[in-house]
């Protein structure tokens, strides 16, 4: 039986069943089909993930689904290749797909395009399956693609809001600049090595001739398309935009998986990036750089899933730093830590969201902890794991991050440290701050709200809890250990090899520290601070000596971070470097596309015109070669 | 090296009149100059031994095709005045590529002569009863039948093209039916009827 | 026997052409016993005629390159693949335009006739041994061409298109025919295959044969309509009526293509490198980046897909000017899936058209998800291949060429059509955001298109999903008629 | 014996008049038409004189077809000609603007 063909067409059968019948055979089929079909799937990834290690450590489970084209003596096949990695990778996709299918059962229950939705859910885990499972990169990229579409679609779902719609298209159309970088890398390395199966591309370049390409070109190009699907700097504007859909989708599509797609390119081409030193180092600077920035920027969000949102393009920096430091088990580590607790968190803010009618600004939110239950614990939970807190799931990966931008032999430095723990310090604070705002300091919600919010149906809270549960415990796996024979781990410095126990107690210092913050700045929440001050002026300079401490902590640190957040990163980050390259490009080929049409004047002799230049030119070509 | 002579003549002709072509103001006058610039190169035609082909240019392209053009030059009837507005505006231009054209093409052809050198015509003596028809002929009807006849096709394309654009059949228009003239009966056409008479008012 | 007589060979040789002409005969003079109600028996009767020939085709395609009619014609793989496709291209285009004709009154006999006649010169162009023969293939396909566009009498703008088309394409066969004249002289045969051992034989920067050239490419891109000898491709196809325009982006193309690598390949191939390369290059750089840049700014979606064409026949010239047999071979593949991809999307928009209705502006996509669902998805599928997002048969066309190119060195050619394809990716992606994410302006049902058409153009989009996942068989038949 | 470069020259002369002649006539179709025909009597030119430099009839059964031809393309040009003006009642270049961009 072809296990592995089945666990990618399952989803599509989904697809298929629903966009086509959907409609017709109402709700109860669509949940059915739309869930029982990724939990299929999740099963018999576990059966190949069983077999796979009936066969060994550095095994692979190899299957040609068919042979679809072939030019002279080579074939394109497509064919699906299941090790280790892919396993992490599918489980993950499997696994947090079907329980996020599950919990759309519930949110999306009063949806008028029920189906539609369900369908376009499907659609996605075909195409993440292609791409994770596909063994030529060209499978890999014919995958790529269409999770960009899925996710255009999915953006877009609510189409009727033009914002929405318009957020999608800007997330395709940023994802299609990488994907020039992705195609041209897959030509180069076709045109060079004659194959683009991924574990032959490993061999060749890890073979004693060197193939007639430079490793750090190609390296480069593909990872400008990782930036796109995995949005770092500066392809990363999509992202935030992307928020326009339904929480669900955010939550596997923008945080579980699809963004993680870039971190698993550069991890399966591993042996690309060992021998490409530069190429490597590109991707750690790049990946610190959006870590820091991006976690600045979520200091001063007050939209519930825009903080999540800049969280996940921070978290997916540190995991692109863990790759450009040559730890590659370790990023796909966090890509499977982040992925319970980021899913949990997104999946606790649709909870949220859905409690208060649709309302996404913290500053109208507080006091829901009693409300809702068990939306607060999970989401405790994960905001714990991601701020690093052991022993959560995230402490675990996220300290094996920062351990090995300090001191791997492949690029580690202390600048990379010193902005990884900044960043990690910075997430802390935000995430606590998110989790005072929203649930424990006294509410701030409009009288009409508070009277409606209700706990979501068991079938959104239970997926909520066993993906805490996953956020909690995940950790303990020792997950870079279960790859290594696949993804080596780099050396460690000679110089700090004795150190890593205490710079596992400053990771948690860090953490704690950022945990102390918020709770010191939003223990009451700015509301009732603000009103308390209105009412009672006097007291309010009496109790001042509080706020003077807050006044100098917004000015030493606050004030600082919001600058750099608001002028360097959006002003000259945004605006200068995105309006300026991407936007600026985007806007100068639509200027140009308007005056050369302007060429076109209509007037015959005008065309003529064009043609004598032509023939001129080529007359002068002759004249010069003759 | 009478040849050469009547060739420089006729080659002097011909560019006046084709100069005439592109600049004279009317039309008709275009058109004319257009049959004396084909009548010009029958003439060349004729010193470079293609007897047929010159008489085919004069019989068949003015005698047929540039008629048609003067008809249809009248028929549309188009104001002379308003046409030439602006000529002398785009005269320098038009002269300035033309003689771009003109010196590009010239220093190909006749400085370097293609490349090919001075290379010897191979032009032999014909004898007297020589005949460029026939031989053209044989040439048209063995080695050459299969674009002949493309070329019988693109004049039967030219006609059904020409009939479908301008031939139209109007609403109202008036035609004759012969075969309904021919088979009308008297009762169509007259009815007999039977009245009573009727009183003075 | 006479050396000089036609043999049976001959005749066999020359099978589809002669029962094609004879067939559109019948059809014409046929045709004038018909009232307008029974015009669909002219309809079928062409239908049937292109499956004949294309089952004659089929039957008599010679494996071998047999050369006849004293060297004027000749019957290779090559030839009888690019019929074959003419014919299904010629059928689709009549398909997809009869229905869209007979509600507007303007449907008569001489539309299939003068077709057909065009697809009779396509043949001939597929066929052609001799610069006489190709000459007057080219003509006879330009001028049924000409006569089509100014088809529907009562638009003036069809008329004004129709002239534009005339006179660029007079000058374009003028000079044409000047490089033929010069090619003539210098190498004293009108027979490529004589011209091509002349050719060999000269030194490298012969002026005379470089002189020649310079006017056969200029000719050539002229009929291909690549940028700077483009200007007529978004007049034409925006004024001619749209079954027209339908027609115009198919079997031409092939045409266009028959010439290039007749003239080119077959004829010039000794002078690829020291001759015709960097003009081709210059000329298809040229048309991608117009087609692709410009296109973005146009609202009426026939002039979007003219524009896009420009584009794409700057792919098809980036194989040919490879000049290696897998860089033909590219440029006839992508070709076919060009034909099949504009086939389908002029196809949409006459579908979508009704009687007083033209949906020509890219607004009359809005919504389309909303009305039909199915066709959307048609549209969607055809868009993205002619985008090239893989797995739909554009990308694989695309692909192949720029495989070609890398072949050859010219790295930066290729950076520089993916960059572009990238930009072609947004105006393509415009019509999918209409259709999916826009309120339709006209909430009416389809009405465009009978049920076979529908049939058909599902069928099409379908192809254009098929053909990508299966890209092997096409291919290789690809590489196997290009010797 | 008439040199063949001179003939060539006046072919040359010829074309690039004719080349002129469509920059010239802002105003009237039928006079680009006018100078369509001029450039391919140069092409016919060209290809008798090297029909009677290479003692070759081809040459000359090329502008049998050329002409054959050129008589079609006019026939078919005067009818879109006449088309468009019955539409427009102009035949006039510059308004031959409807469509652009």
């Amino acid at each position: 039986m072809n296990l592995l063909t089945v666990i990618v067409l399952l989803p599509l059968a989904g697809f298929l069943l629903n966009g086509l019948l959907g409609r017709r055979l109402g709700r109860t089929f669509v949940s059915v089909v739309g869930c029982g079909l990724p939990v299929l799937a999740f099963l018999a990834t576990v059966k190949a993930v069983l077999l796979l290690q009936a066969a060994g450590p550095d095994a692979a489970l190899l299957e040609v689904a068919y042979r679809w084209a072939s030019f002279g003596a080579q074939g394109f096949d497509v064919a699906f290749y299941f090790d280790r990695l892919t396993a992490v990778m599918t489980l993950i996709i499997t696994g947090v797909g079907s329980l996020i299918h599950v919990y759309s059962t519930g949110y999306m229950k009063d949806d008028p395009s029920y189906a539609r939705y369900f369908a376009y859910l499907n659609l996605f885990l075909f195409f993440m399956l292609t791409l994770v499972l596909g063994r030529s990169l060209l499978v890999c990229f014919v995958g790529w693609e269409g999770v960009g579409l899925a996710s255009y679609l999915l953006i877009g779902f609510w189409f009727e809001d033009p914002a929405k719609a318009a957020a999608g298209k800007k997330a395709f159309i940023t994802n299609r600049v990488g994907d020039a970088g992705f195609l041209l890398g897959l030509f180069l390395l076709y045109w060079a090595l004659g194959t683009v199966n991924m574990d032959e591309i490993n061999a060749a370049f890890a073979a004693p001739v060197a193939p007639a390409v430079s490793a750090s070109l190609v390296g480069v190009l593909l990872f400008i398309g990782a930036t796109g699907k995995s949005a770092q700097i500066p392809l990363h504007v999509w992202l935030p935009d992307a928020m326009a859909g339904p929480t669900p989708v955010s939550a596997l599509i923008h945080a579980a998986t699809m963004v993680t797609a870039g971190v698993y390119l550069v991890a399966r081409l591993h042996g690309i990036y060992e021998h490409a030193p530069e190429a490597s180092q590109v991707v750690a600077v790049i990946g610190v750089l959006t870590a820091f920035f991006a976690a600045t920027i979520a200091l001063v969000q007050t939209d519930i899933k825009k903080v999540l949102a800049y969280s996940t393009v921070s978290q997916l920096g540190l995991m692109f730093l863990a790759l450009g430091v040559g730890a590659y088990g370790v990023a796909v580590f966090h890509v499977y830590t982040h992925a319970f607790f980021k899913a949990c968190l997104f999946l606790g803010a649709g909870s949220v969201i859905h409690a208060l009618g649709g309302e996404q600004d913290i500053r109208k939110m507080g006091g829901l902890w009693r409300k809702i239950p068990v939306t607060f614990f999970t989401f405790a939970i994960a905001t714990a794991a991601i701020a690093g807190i052991p022993p959560l799931a995230g402490f675990f990966s996220k300290d094996e991050i920062l351990w090995f931008a300090l001191a791997s032999e492949h690029g580690g430095s202390p600048i990379l440290w010193v902005l990884g723990s900044a960043t990690s310090l910075m997430t802390s604070f935000y995430m606590f701050r998110l989790l005072w705002l929203t649930f424990l300091t006294p509410s701030r919600m409009s009288h009409d709200t508070e009277h409606h919010v209700h706990e979501s149906p068991l079938s959104m809270t239970g997926v909520l809890i066993v993906l805490a549960v996953l956020s909690a415990i995940g950790g303990f796996f020792e997950l870079p250990h279960f790859l290594e024979p696949l993804l080596p781990m780099p050396a460690v410095l000679e110089s700090l090899e004795h150190y890593e126990h205490t710079f596992v107690f400053v990771a948690v210092a860090v953490a704690l520290l950022g945990l102390a913050a918020a709770t010191f700045m939003y223990r009451r929440g700015l509301a009732r601070g603000e009103a308390l001050a209105a009412r009672f002026p006097r007291l309010h300079r009496v109790l001042g000596g509080k706020y003077y401490i807050d006044e100098l902590f917004e000015a030493v640190l606050y004030r600082p971070l919001h600058w750099i957040s608001d002028r360097v990163f959006l002003g000259l980050g945004d605006r200068l470097l995105i309006d300026g390259s991407l936007h600026g490009l985007a806007a100068l080929t639509r200027r140009a596309s308007g005056r050369l049409s302007r060429v076109q004047t209509g007037q015959l002799q005008w065309y003529v015109a064009m043609a004598v230049v032509g023939v001129v030119g080529c007359l002068v070509w002759v004249w010069r070669h003759g | 090296m009478m040849v050469n002579v009547l060739f420089y003549v006729f080659g002097a002709i011909l560019v006046l009149t084709a100069l005439g072509v592109i600049t004279a103001r009317n039309p008709v006058h275009c058109a004319l100059f257009l049959v004396a610039a084909f009548l010009n190169s029958a003439v060349i035609w004729l010193l470079l031994q293609a007897e047929f082909l010159a008489l085919t240019l004069v019989v068949v392209y003015v005698g047929a095709v540039m008629v048609l053009w003067l008809f249809v030059v009248m028929m549309l009837d188009v104001d002379v005045e308003k046409l030439r507005q602006g000529f002398t505006r785009y005269a320098p231009l038009g002269a300035l590529i033309a003689l771009v054209v003109a010196v590009q093409i010239g220093l190909v052809v006749h400085v370097r002569k293609l490349g090919l050198g001075d290379t010897a015509a191979a032009v032999v003596d014909r004898p007297a009863d020589h005949s460029n028809t026939q031989e053209l002929g044989h040439l048209l009807y063995t080695q050459y039948l299969y674009p002949f006849e493309i070329a019988a096709v693109i004049l039967l394309v030219a006609i059904v093209a020409a009939i479908t654009l301008t031939m139209r059949d109007r609403p109202g228009q008036k035609v004759q039916d012969i075969g309904k003239q021919v088979a009308v009966r008297a009762k169509d056409r007259v009815r007999l009827v039977k009245m009573d008479a009727e009183a003075r008012q | 026997m006479n050396p000089a007589s036609i043999t049976r060979l001959d005749l066999v040789l020359a099978t589809p052409e002669m029962f094609l002409l004879a067939a559109t005969c019948v059809i014409l003079l046929g045709d004038l016993f018909l009232r307008d109600r029974d015009r669909w028996i002219t309809f079928v009767l062409s239908l049937l005629t292109l499956a004949g020939v294309g089952w004659i085709t089929a039957a008599t395609g010679f494996t071998e390159r047999t050369v006849g009619w004293h060297g004027t014609y000749v019957a290779d793989p090559l030839s009888t693949l690019l019929k074959i496709v003419a014919c299904g291209a010629v059928a689709v285009a009549f398909l997809y335009g009869h229905g869209y004709l007979q509600e507007r009154r303007i449907l008569k006999g001489e539309y299939y006739v003068l077709g057909l006649f065009a697809l009779l010169g396509v043949m001939v162009l597929a066929s052609a041994n001799s610069l006489v023969t190709l000459y007057l293939g080219v003509e006879l396909l330009a001028l049924s061409l000409y006569a089509l566009v100014a088809f529907n009498r009562d638009s003036g703008v069809a008329a004004e298109a129709a002239i534009k088309y005339f006179v660029l394409g007079s000058i374009a066969s003028g000079a044409l025919l000047y490089g033929m004249s010069i090619l003539y002289g210098v190498t004293g045969s009108l027979e490529l295959g004589v011209i091509s051992n002349a050719a060999l034989q000269m030194p490298a920067g012969q002026i005379g044969l470089l002189f020649g050239l310079a006017f056969i490419v200029v000719g050539v891109a002229f009929k291909f309509g690549a940028v700077p000898f483009h200007a007529w491709v978004p007049d034409v196809y925006h004024g001619a009526p749209t079954p027209v325009t339908l027609f115009l982006a198919a079997a031409p193309k092939l045409g266009s293509f028959a010439l290039a690598f007749r003239l080119l390949a077959e004829g010039l191939g000794a002078v690829h490198a020291t001759g015709w390369q960097d003009m081709i290059t210059m000329v298809a750089v040229l048309s991608i980046i117009v087609g692709n840049v410009v296109a973005i700014a146009q609202t009426n979606i026939k002039r979007m897909l003219a524009y896009s064409t420009i584009s794409h026949v700057g792919f098809i010239l980036l194989g040919i000017l490879a000049g290696t047999s897998q860089g033909y071979a590219a440029a006839l593949y992508y070709t076919i899936t060009y034909v099949i991809m504009s086939v389908g999307g002029f196809g949409m928009i006459i579908l979508l058209s009704r009687k007083g209705f033209e949906a020509d502006s890219l607004e009359d996509f809005k919504g389309l998800n909303a009305r039909s669902p199915w066709f959307a998805a048609v549209m969607l599928m055809l868009m993205f291949s002619m985008a090239g997002v893989p797995p739909f048969v554009g990308f694989w066309a695309k692909l192949v060429v720029i495989q070609a190119v890398l072949d050859i060195g010219s790295l930066w050619l290729a950076i520089l059509a993916v960059a572009l394809s990238v930009v072609g990716a947004y105006y393509y992606l415009r019509v999918v955001k209409l259709m999916y994410f826009d309120e339709p302006t006209d909430k009416a049902a389809l009405q465009g298109g009978g049920g076979a058409m529908r049939f058909v153009l599902s069928l099409n989009g379908l192809a254009v999903l098929a053909l990508g996942l299966y890209p092997g068989l096409l291919l290789a038949l690809c590489a196997r008629v290009i010797p | 014996m008439i040199p063949l470069s001179h003939v060539l020259l006046l072919s040359g002369i010829l074309f690039s008049l004719a080349v002129a002649g469509i920059f010239i006539n802002r105003k009237n179709v039928l006079l680009l038409l006018m100078c369509i025909e001029l450039m391919l009597l140069s092409v016919n030119f060209n290809f008798i004189a090297f029909s009677h430099h290479l003692g070759d009839l081809a040459g000359q059964v090329f502008v049998f077809f050329i002409l054959t031809v050129a008589a079609a393309e006019s026939a078919i040009g005067l009818a879109i000609l006449v088309v468009l003006f019955r539409e427009r009642r102009s035949i006039n270049v510059e308004d031959l603007d409807a469509m652009r961009g």
